[in-house]
């Protein structure tokens, strides 16, 4: 009984997820946008958490400690100071604009359910019905990618998606081996790390983080 | 137990270079790495070749067998050459003031810690393990596309990283979805993963995810592959990072990113029993190699042409893996391997080209085989390797892909005939000038290193009139491995 | 054949792909003494050559001998080499190696005296050219076909581009390999269907599949296009007036007299050998391309003004015939007329050996011109007659030869065409009876326009007055020169006064193609093709009584009356001042023709305007095929190209989009 | 068989010694139609004569070929003659060659014709040259399309069994060679150098064709060719005969009808001689650029001819 009590939580906590992905999507500041992520990065930790106890699955317990570590607290912080140090909070227009991107993300969130229907069936897991909404967060993150016109924020895109990716994993299968689990983090930390590295760059050559300033390579 | 110092001795030497990278011999030890890994590759083989396919570690992370044997040795052969044409090359660069010291030190230790993780990719018996290493390999070549720091590198290298990171990202999910499945039938935890117990029990694992999987897998390594439409970062980054990381970037990174592919192909044939999976990379691997011949025709860049040409290569490799078969598979994997040694040499002349006319416009180099003749006639001869031109050994692995096409799907081979067609006059017509004609240009003042464009080319040409017993014969238990 | 003669050939073939192996040894020893120019000229070229005469003389024994075949231990893994020689093979060694006996020696002369760099490659380049060619003569698996095919092609390409300081040539150079590039690529398609589909290469796996006429049908147009554009078949042909007056002399004659063959070497084996079923609108379609081609060679020929380009165009007017010959051999071969097809086959043969002789010796010709002035533009030559008398004669006998007069060995091979022409009545199909009379005025127009060329080509260039004072100072061609020539000259002659002979020694071949022979109703030396009653012709008797006659003539003149000669200046008409202006320009000479022909080529005028200064007109008679086919196929790709060049213009979005797009698609794809 | 080769020799003799002969008689003829007095019938021979006792004047440069060239000409007319069964019908020589050798021989003539002209370097040598080879482009294969005709019908190229076939055998109606006949009429004249397409008697820059190329020639050269020339014409009357009229000329070894023979030879010659000045007069020269379209038809009915035997007479 208190498993389906647990199981309402992890949905409540998807619905969450997909929300946030939402309002990420529509958000123009990029602040605005990291503590979204941040929130985002919470609800992971948190539903992953849930799911670690009560399914007993106690290596969902690391992950979701590694999730709170690099997602909630790390990265954010790490992009505050960098949004700060670069001062590149100004609002940029979005390729489409928001509406329409709106639009663009119910469609793709019916498409990605529907996806996800004949694989949930199947599969053996409690929170299998989330695994949709896991589908549909990885999409409407590359939806934003696409839209979004700054480096930073194609970032933010890009983690957001492995959110999404790990929430999969989480609601599918209680999470992928712990091996893999730490190489991807592992990985998605260096990447981060090497972007630091990245912007600094790219702001010392273009004194911008804007990406119309990187669209020299090309066919002419 | 070879198989640790295989993986140990170029991670070692990334972390050596990373703290010592900066003195004078720095390239010479880098060099020094690359020989020992391919020694350890040797050793690794002999064994293999020996007692034949082994699981070493645990519940067997590491899985060796004549697929990925033959691609290890490859790829720490042409590690090693790149290392050894990179030692003069970079020293120029830094005398022509385009590097200083720290990044030398940068390039070096990236360098061995990329080959370390491509070497992990291959030889890594976890799907897991394998996207790990995947990412870790383009995390360890976004600086060095960037290496020069001009605006340029820098816009190839961001949109390397994040159209890299993107598909890799696809591939996550595709791997997820692949656990999800085998979960099922290996119970969960770490083995699950494992490609040998996958393969053991491909037959049963679920269809409708595995296709899911495949597509999300097929998108995310497709991506590093450079299969058009996912391709638009190969060129770029080929074209303004370092020649020796353009080298080895289209000699090994794609080969590896295919066997990757590859890898889930097998599975997802075992679970579906239809050629679905073969179709959709025969449909990639068409439309690339239309889509790059017709855009090498307008190149001016020569780095950025060679690009688009291995994305042509890469096309033919992938549709003959589609193809399936025997025959087909034989020809893929020997196609690899004749694509890498002579791309990466054609890099190397390229290299020293370049360098010697400071420009990589096409419209700048002419008269090579005036400037030096060496260099001149190495990019003659490779060019015409990699034009698939007999007696080199490219034309036989086209010879037997092109054949079996017309015989066994005959509407494909007009838009091979095509691409070939065109790619071969934009090449071949490019290339002529650079090499013969005349030239203001004096004579190349330092001694180019030009043993491994010579080793490379020797090479292809004996492998284009004989192939060694045993090499055919991992050739032949690979295709088969891959089913056909 | 008999077991005697299998015990006393065991194992030819080895013989054969030996001599490959030496000629491949001298090239890359030549390689080791790369500027020792005299040694290399003076040892290693006429050592070549008799590697070339010994290819003769396996050739000859291979005729009468049985096939034989060898597997060599290099290859591909599952597809070694595949060596064999028969018949086929053997008769177009003979022609490889007469022709290139010939001009090699010559070749010694030629590249003593040729002002280029270092020697040491090109004579590498050459001997593999040569080596290339008969391995594909020999080969007996698509795989080592292809190689070989494409070595040749390779070699002769670096050696058309050995002066390739000039961009003309370099040009020049870029469209052979192309062109010769994309038909190997189809010949690769052509082998694709012929295997059995199992990886077996073969061809004798070849020679057993089964085929559907569909895909017979598409074997063979896939090997008429490969194998035509190697041959210079139009509208393949445009590298062929390019690539040939680029090339050194020698090298012109052995790519001409040679190379072209061995493409009709290839058709004939995938044709009569590797596929076992025919039809009879091949050889429509056959006939038709080579009439097409034969007309629009010789017309282009009459109206060129580079000797060494005038003797391109004419090279493929003769393919032109041969690919009649060809195509009139499948008619009658589907049409049950073995005899016939005997004949025609007979014809195509001898064709081809005649024309390996004469066009091997026009273009030396040429080469020894092209040394003595440095002048290929026949509007700076003329009268060279009086100052390289030798070079002179013996072009005169190639001229005539190629322009099939009697007694030489140009007009057997026409004649016999001609005959089976003659012997047509009675194909089953209809229309077949109505092509055949237009076939043969067309052979018989191109005949005669063959003539026009030459009398233009040896009339401009040897005749008349020297158009240029620097030719007072040609000097004569040096005497390895002159042998080579007397060589190929000879060839010419012999193969034109033995006739019967020679057929009993294609007979063989003949035979392993068409299943028949052509039997001589005549004596040894007369030629009966089917009897006696219907055709014969008797080149010794011929030449016995002009030549007699000639002398009774002469003797008589001088005996009854005087052999008194007065030297004067040409009277002309009384006209005063003379110079060599006046006399007929290159342009001049062909003008008729380009009037009759306008419409096939595109004429570009300069023509002065009356105040200029120092008025000249100059005229360029153009393929108008170059400018309808070749030119909108390359505005074609380029245009796709730039469309595809859309595709990446360089926003990261965008390519976001692209891979978004893909996924989502898939998606759909695999979960419809 | 020696009586054969005996007849063979006599037989081209005959026609050597007859060629000039019919030359006369189409200048006398040509000169009664024209209302001129003609000159005697022997005129030719004179003429030969006297060329042949003056000193030969040569151009400085001119190569041997242009000393050559004659010899060979009249050596190939000869041969052409011996072929051509004009009085009996069994020639030894006929199988060394058959009507496309006979082709073969006077395009043999021709090309030395054109190269002597242009060896000395002259405007009008190579002008004389260009036009010859352009008149013979396409009467030659003319002159084969008609020989083919007559050949299909005798299903052989033997001139003696072709005229076997049309003399001796029952007397058939042959429509194609009715378009053969004109062809042949067409071409003869062409090459003969007769009126339309030539003048023999001009040296008008702008008409003349084969006197242009025979400009340089003096003496002996010039008797030879001239020679040639008459050799030439009787030829191509004897041609004409055998093929279209070939009544009379004696079968295969009987001898009583050689006589008959050759009053019926002499008989035809003057006729036809008679009919070709008729026609010159007549007619008048056409334009250089109307040869080829002349020359055109010929071809055309040539094949009109082969392909009417086709339909027809198959």
């Amino acid at each position: 009984m208190s498993l389906t009590y647990h199981l309402q939580v992890v949905n409540l906590l998807a619905a969450l997820l997909l929300l946030i992905s939402f309002a990420m999507l529509s958000q123009r500041r990029i602040i605005g946008l990291v503590t979204l992520f941040a929130w985002q990065g919470a609800a992971l930790a948190l539903s992953t958490a849930i799911v670690a106890w009560s399914t007993g699955q106690h290596h969902l317990y690391y992950s979701a400690g590694l999730t709170l570590i690099l997602k909630v607290i790390a990265m954010p912080w790490f992009f505050y100071r960098l949004v700060k140090k670069l001062d590149v909070d100004r609002e940029v227009e979005p390729m489409i604009n928001i509406p329409t991107t709106m639009l663009i993300g119910i469609v793709l969130v019916i498409f990605a359910f529907n996806l996800a229907l004949p694989i949930s069936q199947m599969s053996g897991t409690v929170t299998r019905s989330t695994l949709g909404i896991a589908m549909a967060c990885v999409l409407l993150a590359f939806l934003m990618m696409i839209t979004r016109r700054k480096a930073i924020t194609q970032v933010i895109g890009f983690l957001a998606m492995e959110n999404g990716l790990f929430f999969a994993a989480t609601s599918a299968s209680y999470g992928m081996p712990l091996v893999v689990e730490m190489g991807v983090a592992l990985d998605v930390l260096v990447g981060v790390f090497v972007l630091g590295i990245f912007f600094f760059q790219i702001r010392e050559t273009f004194d911008s983080l804007d990406l119309k300033h990187m669209e020299k390579l090309k066919e002419h | 137990m070879e198989i640790y110092w295989v993986l140990g001795i170029p991670l070692a030497g990334g972390i050596f270079l990373a703290l010592w990278g900066c003195r004078k011999h720095a390239p010479e030890i880098n060099a020094l790495f690359s020989l020992l890994t391919l020694v350890a590759a040797a050793v690794l083989t002999a064994r293999i070749v020996a007692e034949g396919p082994m699981m070493v570690g645990g519940e067997g992370w590491f899985f060796i067998d004549s697929f990925n044997v033959f691609l290890v040795t490859l790829t720490a052969f042409v590690a090693f050459t790149t290392a050894l044409f990179s030692r003069p090359y970079m020293r120029i660069e830094q005398e022509h003031g385009r590097l200083n010291a720290h990044r030398l030190r940068l390039y070096h230790s990236s360098y061995q810690i990329f080959i370390a993780a491509m070497l992990l990719a291959l030889t890594t018996n976890n799907m897991g393990i394998l996207w790990v290493s995947m990412e870790a390999a383009t995390l360890a070549t976004v600086l060095l596309v960037s290496l020069y720091r001009t605006p340029a590198s820098l816009e190839a290298a961001w949109k390397y990283f994040i159209l890299c990171g993107v598909g890799i990202a696809q591939a996550l999910f595709g791997t997820i979805l692949l656990y999800f499945a085998a979960e099922k039938v290996l119970g969960s935890g770490g083995t699950a993963l494992l490609w040998t117990h996958l393969n053991g029990v491909k037959a049963q694992l679920e269809p409708t995810v595995l296709q899911l999987a495949f597509v999300f897998l097929l998108v995310g390594y497709g991506t590093k592959v450079g299969l058009a439409p996912l391709h638009n970062w190969l060129p770029d980054a080929h074209a303004e990072g370092p020649t020796p990381v353009s080298a080895v970037l289209s000699g090994l990174l794609l080969n590896v990113a295919l066997y990757a592919v590859m890898r889930s192909k097998v599975l997802v044939d075992g679970a579906l029993g239809n050629d679905m999976a073969g179709n959709l990379m025969m449909g990639f691997g068409l439309l690339s190699v239309v889509l790059a011949a017709f855009l090498i025709k307008r190149q001016t860049d020569v780095k950025r042409m060679f690009a688009y040409s291995s994305i042509e290569h890469m096309g033919l490799i992938t549709f003959a893996f589609g193809m399936g078969g025997p025959v087909a598979n034989f020809a893929a994997l020997l196609h690899m391997t004749m694509h890498s040694l002579t791309k990466s040499a054609i890099f190397f002349a390229v290299g020293h080209a370049t360098q010697k006319a400071g420009t990589q416009l096409m419209d700048g180099i002419r008269g090579l085989i005036k400037t030096n003749p060496t260099i001149g006639w190495g990019l003659m001869l490779g060019t015409i390797a990699i034009l698939g031109v007999p007696p080199f050994g490219v034309f036989a692995s086209e010879f037997l892909i092109i054949t079996t096409a017309m015989h066994e799907h005959p509407w494909a081979t007009p838009f091979l005939l095509l691409a070939l067609g065109v790619a071969f006059a934009s090449i071949f017509g490019k290339v002529q000038p650079m090499v013969f004609g005349e030239t203001e240009l004096p004579r190349l003042s330092h001694q180019p290193a030009l043993a491994p464009v010579f080793i490379h080319l020797g090479l292809v040409l004996m492998l284009g009139l004989f192939i060694p017993p045993y090499l055919a014969g991992w050739y032949k238990q690979a295709a088969q491995l891959l089913g056909g | 054949m008999t077991e005697s003669s299998m015990t006393q050939f065991p194992d030819l073939v080895n013989w054969a792909w030996a001599g490959v192996l030496y000629w491949l040894v001298l090239g890359f020893g030549a390689l080791l003494l790369q500027r020792q120019r005299r040694l290399l000229t003076s040892l290693v070229f006429p050592l070549g050559a008799l590697g070339a005469l010994f290819m003769a003389g396996v050739g000859l024994v291979g005729l009468v001998a049985p096939p034989s075949a060898v597997i060599l231990p290099i290859g591909l893994p599952d597809l070694p080499f595949h060596l064999r020689l028969d018949a086929l093979s053997a008769f177009f060694l003979v022609l490889l190696g007469g022709a290139s006996f010939g001009v090699t020696v010559y070749a010694v002369g030629y590249f003593r005296n040729m002002r280029a760099g270092p020697l040491g490659l090109l004579v590498l380049w050459y001997h593999l050219f040569l080596g290339g060619m008969v391995t594909v003569l020999l080969a007996d698996d698509a795989y080592a076909f292809m190689v070989a095919w494409e070595v040749m092609a390779l070699s002769s390409y670096f050696l058309v581009t050995t002066d390739h300081k000039i961009p003309d040539i370099r040009r020049a150079g870029f469209l052979y390999l192309l062109i010769a590039h994309v038909g190997a690529v189809a010949l690769l398609l052509c082998f694709g269907l012929l295997q059995g589909g199992h990886g077996d290469y073969t061809f004798n796996s070849m020679r057993l599949a089964e085929m559907t006429p569909f895909w017979a049908s598409a074997v063979y147009l896939l090997a008429l296009f490969g194998f035509g554009a190697k041959a210079g078949l139009v509208p393949m042909h445009v590298w062929l007036p390019e690539a040939h007056p680029a090339a050194p002399s020698p090298v012109s004659a052995l790519m001409s007299g040679v190379m072209l063959k061995t493409a009709i070497y290839g058709l004939l084996r995938v044709t009569f050998d590797l596929l076992n079923v025919q039809i009879g609108w091949w050889g429509t379609l056959a006939l038709a391309l080579g009439l097409l081609t034969a007309l629009y060679g010789v017309i282009f020929a009459a109206v060129q003004s580079d000797m060494k380009r005038l003797l391109a165009w004419s090279s493929i007017e003769n393919i032109g015939v041969i690919l009649a010959a060809f195509g009139l051999t499948l008619i009658f071969y589907t049409d049950g007329k073995g005899a016939l097809a005997a004949l025609t086959l007979t014809a195509l043969l001898y064709h081809a050996l005649n024309h390996a002789f004469f066009k091997g010796l026009l273009f030396v010709g040429t080469g020894s011109v092209l040394h003595a002035t440095g002048e290929r533009r026949m509007g700076k030559l003329g009268g060279l007659i009086r100052f390289m008398p030798w070079t002179a004669w013996l072009t005169l006998v190639g001229a005539l030869a190629i322009a099939g007069l009697p007694p030489l060995n140009g007009f057997v091979s026409e004649w016999l065409l001609l005959q089976a022409f003659l012997l047509t009545p009675g194909l089953t199909q209809p229309y077949l009876n109505m092509v055949i009379p237009v076939a043969a005025a067309s052979v018989a127009l191109a005949a005669a326009l063959a003539a026009y060329v030459m009398v233009k080509f040896f009339g401009v260039v040897f005749l008349g007055q020297p158009r240029d004072p620097a030719l007072h100072h040609a000097h004569e061609a040096s005497w390895p020169e002159r042998l080579g020539m007397i060589w190929l000259a000879a060839g010419c002659a012999l193969l034109g006064l033995f006739p019967a002979q020679v057929i009993d020694r294609l007979a063989p071949v003949v035979r392993l193609l068409s299943g028949q022979t052509l039997v001589n109703d005549g004596n040894w030396l007369m030629l009966a093709p089917v009897s006696a009653e219907r055709a014969s012709y008797a080149p010794l008797i011929f030449f016995a009584v002009v030549a007699v006659v000639l002398l009774l003539t002469f003797v008589w003149v001088r005996r009854i009356y005087h052999g008194r000669v007065r030297r004067a200046d040409p009277w002309d008409c009384g006209y005063p001042e003379q110079d060599a202006r006046m006399q007929d320009t290159a342009e001049g000479f062909g003008q008729p023709i380009r009037q009759i022909f306008e419409s096939f080529m595109r004429v570009e005028r300069e023509r002065p305007d009356p105040f200029d200064r120092h008025p000249r007109y100059t005229s360029a008679s153009l393929d108008k095929l170059w400018f309808l086919l070749y030119e909108p196929i390359a505005r074609l790709a380029s245009w796709i190209s730039d469309q595809a060049g859309r595709l990446q213009h360089g926003r990261i979005q965008w390519y976001l989009i692209y891979s978004f797009a893909t996924l989502i698609f898939l998606l759909v794809f695999v979960t419809r | 068989m020696t009586t054969g080769i005996l007849l063979q020799i006599a037989q081209t003799l005959l026609a050597i010694l007859l060629a000039p002969l019919l030359m006369g008689w189409v200048n006398q003829c040509r000169a009664w139609l024209q209302g001129r007095s003609a000159p005697p019938i022997t005129q030719p021979y004179r003429t030969l004569r006297k060329l042949f006792h003056k000193d030969a004047v040569i151009a400085h440069d001119a190569s041997p070929l242009f000393r050559f060239a004659p010899y060979m000409i009249f050596a190939c007319m000869a041969l052409a003659a011996g072929i051509v069964p004009t009085i009996a019908n069994d020639l030894p020589f006929s199988p060394a060659a058959d009507v496309i050798a006979l082709v073969g021989i006077f395009a043999l003539a021709r090309v030395f014709l054109a190269l002597a002209a242009m060896d000395t370097g002259t405007s009008f040598g190579s002008l004389g040259a260009r036009r010859e080879m352009l008149v013979s482009f396409l009467a030659e294969p003319a002159l084969l399309m008609v020989f083919f005709t007559a050949s299909l019908i005798s299903q052989s190229t033997e001139l003696p069994i072709i005229v076997e076939t049309l003399a001796h055998r029952e007397f058939v109606i042959y429509p194609s060679m009715a378009f053969a006949a004109v062809a042949f009429w067409m071409i003869s004249v062409a090459e003969n150098a007769r009126i339309p397409v030539d003048n023999p008697t001009t040296h008008l820059e702008l008409t003349m064709i084969h006197e242009a190329m025979i400009l340089e020639y003096s003496a002996r050269h010039l008797a030879l060719i001239e020679w040639a020339v008459a050799l030439k014409l009787f030829t191509y009357s004897a041609l004409g005969i055998a093929l279209f009229l070939p009544w009379g000329i004696a079968a295969q070894g009987d001898f009583n009808a050689l006589p008959l023979a050759i009053l019926a030879l002499v008989a035809k010659m003057a006729l036809g001689g008679a009919v070709l000045s008729f026609m010159e007069a007549i007619s008048a020269k056409v334009r250089l650029f109307r040869a080829p379209e002349f020359l055109g038809t010929a071809f055309l009915l040539g094949v009109l001819g082969m392909l009417i035997h086709f339909l027809l007479e198959v």
